[in-house]
């Protein structure tokens, strides 16, 4: 999950990572001092908020509550804003950038560094990037954060501040299991310090177990992701209108890519993984009748999930509420038969194969 | 010989008296490997369909000579089983437990591969080489022996493609179901490696997802080192840049991790690559 | 270096490990108090101060006061109990053998235990005692705990006690840079607990620099043990009445060896080790000189402690304090030509082999 | 090739700029050994005896090509230092450094092996073959080329047997001081797998300490596995037992690490041992 800009610094701090003062508000009302010339910054979990207007310097109390009043509910990017950081501006003497990474084809911590700060990193020349594994079996040491110091042309007293934060960036990726940890800009200041000017961390989902702490986060979700999150989910809205619900990310993908040969369009993806227990299931396509499609594209290959168990979901479901969609059901695999039988009679359209059903579902949605 | 599972492993089910465990011990038998013992703390003495539980993987390889181990522990324990089943001294692991830490995985991913010890997973279906033995969870009726080596990223999408090819009259030499997790044990290279050294495979067929670069590296090493014919499904042509599809990534890195790199990689490196699953059983064959 | 039983315990309650309730002191006022009936122990470096009559009960403060006059003072084995351990007295339903150490044979940390506790573990049967090595790749991991837990026959909770506290010892040894951890007894109470009843702990003195609270314990030394360890020399005391100063372990050693030859007995042992230092080889001269040998033998190959530095040092000492002792020197290495110049006329007996140092050192101490 | 050392090694010192880094990097090129490059953090872009300095070891592999390094950084950082080298790739790390933490040498001992390097030390003088280059500290002048191998557990020690060798005409092919630390990279076994299968090498002499266990180990390879004449000395016959002579360890386990229960092992295994070091020589020759 990411973590808001606000949230990330003060993870950051507390590894030891310089970051400028600032506070947090949610209406400008509550800004009633500000630590000096301050820059006020809307939180959201989106890049370019500065090219969209949600970054404005303010040097009193008047105009940092002008600044954040501008700020709050703007729309960026499809995400509305709805806290301001105020935070200190600091005077930049030059920008670096330092990203900590999860990387899958080394299967390895990734250090990226560059000259280049505040830009995307995507978009600097690859030459201009330093990247550095961290092998599993070493970790972090010194050296590497020599090597980081050098190739973003720090030295002396500042080499050694960024070997120190490099460092410390690391230790919270690993004990804190980021997924990435961005610092973009790094900033050294006219004062010769290294401060962190942007913050960006996202936490590994698969390890909020041992972090309650980010359990209690908010995200930044719709409802119906609010409610496919909870469940468990992989519930992803898209442009079209055919719901699709399949068990396995590859095989609900295969989903859309079949419809697609048929010109049908997937308005929602909805992953239900492998799952034993009916209520899920029911759980899943009441979630899918929410998210208004105007047909219903069951894909069901059953292994741990086994087809009478989505046949009993999809009854229970049905027997809650009468859904007025039309819903096609391809089921295969452990249990076909018992599932088929169950379902004989309950209204849902059958498809034996996989093309057919795409062929089917993506007639309907044109109808 | 077919690619690690044959006639001489003997598994170890680590977590055998759990739901899973139990449920997929039992397949796993019916499918003809020789499940020898059982792990799980505190039950040692018990027996689960015939086979006997053990406390720990060390007393399990002692007493059975157990030389592979299926883990099936919940997530927030299967390091420390992975860990624990590399200490005892099996040659191969296969860890079908989803959702465990990155980096857990990252940690005990290296060390496997330290110790020169064969690890398939985390969040995988394992593997199954029909007519000898599976270790996993991968669905015993949709197989029959035969000449296609399946290596998959995906889990259901495998047995989707897998189902069909066996309709369509072919069989496979081994199918293996490396996950799709981010830092995964065995990847498309090494599992190819093998394939190609097998002679009981004579094509293969792989199946992709978006994200990551998994599929590019593999094209690479298609074109340098594969000389069996080679078929290839990449799943979500269709879906949307930067949205994330449950596990498979939205990390599309300088334009790498999309369908279309994929399959021009694929491509480039002499790989027929199918529109939908539905067409590979047809390029197999072609 | 060692740390006695009390500091031990007050390291391991810092992990987490249970320890009875207690208090250290060095004289019987100083007990006002006691936790319920205890047992006073006499706090030396060294085993078997039960049989010496170090360790006493008390039901009282008075008792134990009078437990503590006994001991205090006492010599146990050759040393002198200058503090004791008033200590809450457990009741003992089972006592096991806990022991973490570095093993050089397998180059890893190993986990000795067994449930035969409160005896020397080398008189244990091996067949009784369960080794397990921490793989450095791996690391602590919570079956290991298992597998201990169930070696000693524990099971149900004091197994999970068990487990907690073997992971304990091992952090403990890791991050304190032991070299060894030892508990034993382990103490299973009446009532259920897991608690250790002794404690050793031995910090590995090359890692000093970076735990500066060991720095300032005191160890038990002799006056001339003291110096020699502020001058980071190995200085040891023998039983004969030949100083022989070398550099090297080894070549100490082979000094000793072939001293014994010639039926010459070593009375000090001192390894200079690698110096480039004339300061330290006077110094080491000096205190050679205060241990009172009859003969001197100095045997140097240079290398990294070249000849002449040696020579120097030589001189220095001898300048310093009139030596009445006779002093063999055999010098052969880098720079032995200068080193043999400016010996010449200092009064120092030369030899060329080592042989030939051995047989006159021999027969002076035998005149 | 003899043993390591050979021609074709590219020698990076870390902690070049220190005095014994210079010293000694003087010194091996005297002896014929291809310095390459130094690393001090911080000095990149200075030059010791006309070597290039770099900051970081990575660098020095890059633009020099070095595949072996030689360590003499102060003991606190020299665990970062050894697991620098092993990262950037060389193929061979001799730590010099003394007072090693025991922890910091278990842990990269495990890393080095994990990884294939070679490594001797910590708290060792190194290797030397004589006439063709050292990477080390032994002295220059007690070497002569010859037929001997020579593996030991002390330094000086070492020296005072070579150099009595050396004097009675007898060469060595290389000499390498494991060094007397708890934990060492490289053992005796693993030296004496080395001598075996040199050409170069046709008599092995082995130098002992008390303490450990090692030459029990030792005594049992040879007996399987060497079959080329050894001789051996171990130094601690008249040390008193229980006290701890400096590195030598006191640990004396169940019996075994006394000087009567190496000398036994030893001779049981066929190795002539020496009562005294000047008597080495004298044992080689007959």
């Amino acid at each position: 999950m990411k973590l808001f800009e606000y949230k990330a610094k003060e993870l950051m701090r507390r590894y030891g990572i310089p970051v400028p003062e600032g506070f947090v508000v949610s209406s400008p009302g509550q800004i009633d001092h500000i630590p000096g010339p301050v820059m006020v910054k809307a939180q959201v979990l989106i890049g370019g908020r500065g090219k969209a207007g949600g970054i404005k310097p303010a040097d009193s109390v008047e105009e940092a509550r002008k600044a954040a009043s501008a700020i709050l509910g703007m729309d960026i990017r499809g995400y509305t804003t709805k806290e301001v950081l105020v935070e200190e501006r600091v005077a930049v003497d030059k920008e670096v950038y330092l990203g900590v990474t999860v990387d899958r084809s080394s299967k390895s911590v990734l250090i990226m560094a560059s000259a280049a700060g505040g830009m995307d990193i995507e978009s600097v020349p690859e030459d201009e990037v330093l990247v550095a594994h961290l092998d599993p079996l070493i970790g972090y040491q010194p050296y590497i954060g020599r090597r980081v110091a050098k190739a973003v042309g720090l030295a002396g007293p500042q080499a050694a501040q960024m070997e120190s934060l490099c460092q410390r960036l690391c230790e919270l990726v690993t004990k804190e299991d980021a997924e990435l940890a961005e610092i973009n800009p790094l900033v050294v200041t006219e004062d010769g310090e290294v401060i962190a000017g942007d913050a960006k961390v996202t936490i590994d989902s698969d390890a909020l177990f041992r972090h309650k702490e980010y359990q209690e986060l908010k995200e930044d979700l719709t409802p119906l992701e609010e409610k496919a999150k909870k469940l468990d989910i992989a519930f992803v809205q898209l442009g079209g209108n055919i719901g699709v619900i399949a068990n396995g990310a590859g095989l609900t993908m295969a989903t859309l890519d079949s419809l697609n040969v048929f010109d049908g369009k997937a308005g929602v993806f909805l992953d239900l993984g492998g799952t034993d227990d009916p209520e899920k299931v029911k759980q899943a396509m009441l979630l899918m009748e929410e998210a208004d499609p105007k047909v219903i594209l069951v894909n069901i290959f059953g292994g741990i999930t086994k087809c009478d168990t989505v046949a009993a979901g999809l009854l229970e479901a049905m027997g809650e509420k009468s859904m007025e969609v039309p819903i096609i059901a391809r089921i295969k695999g452990v249990n076909e038969e018992q599932a088929r039988d169950m379902l004989k009679n309950a209204g849902v359209i059958p498809a034996s194969g996989l093309n057919e059903a795409a062929e089917l579902a993506a007639k309907e949605s044109l109808r | 010989m077919t690619v690690i599972v044959d006639e001489i492993t003997k598994l170890v089910v680590q977590g055998i008296t759990g739901y899973q465990g139990t449920y997929h011990s039992k397949a796993m038998m019916d499918f003809g490997t020789d499940v020898v013992a059982g792990v799980t703390p505190g039950k040692g003495g018990h027996e689960v369909h015939g086979v006997p539980v053990f406390d720990t993987v060390e007393e399990a390889v002692e007493r059975t000579g157990a030389n592979a181990s299926c883990v099936f522990v919940p997530a927030p324990f299967t390091k420390g089983a992975v860990l624990e089943a590399i200490d005892a001294g099996v040659a191969t692991v296969v860890a079908v437990t989803e959702h465990v830490p990155v980096h857990d995985a990252i940690y005990f991913v290296a060390v496997a591969k330290a110790k020169g010890v064969v690890l398939i997973g985390p969040n995988c279906p394992g593997l199954a080489s029909p007519g000898l033995a599976k270790i996993g969870i991968l669905p015993n009726k949709i197989f029959r022996r035969g000449d296609v080596g399946v290596v998959s990223r995906s889990g259901t999408l495998t047995y989707e493609i897998v189902n069909a090819m066996t309709e369509a009259g072919l069989g496979q030499s081994t199918c293996v179901g490396i996950g799709g997790d981010r830092v995964p044990g065995m990847g498309f290279v090494d599992a190819l490696k093998l394939f190609q050294e097998d002679d009981g495979t004579k094509r293969i067929v792989l199946v992709g997802e978006i994200g990551g670069t998994a599929e590019e590296e593999a094209a690479e090493f298609i074109a340098e080192s594969i000389t069996k014919p080679v078929v290839a499904y990449v799943a979500g042509r269709t879906a949307p840049p930067g949205k994330r599809m449950g596990h498979a990534g939205a990390i599309i890195a300088r334009g790498r991790g999309t369908a279309a790199s994929k399959i021009k990689a694929l491509e480039a490196a002499g790989v027929r690559v199918a529109p939908l699953p539905t067409d590979v059983p047809g390029l197999v064959r072609a």
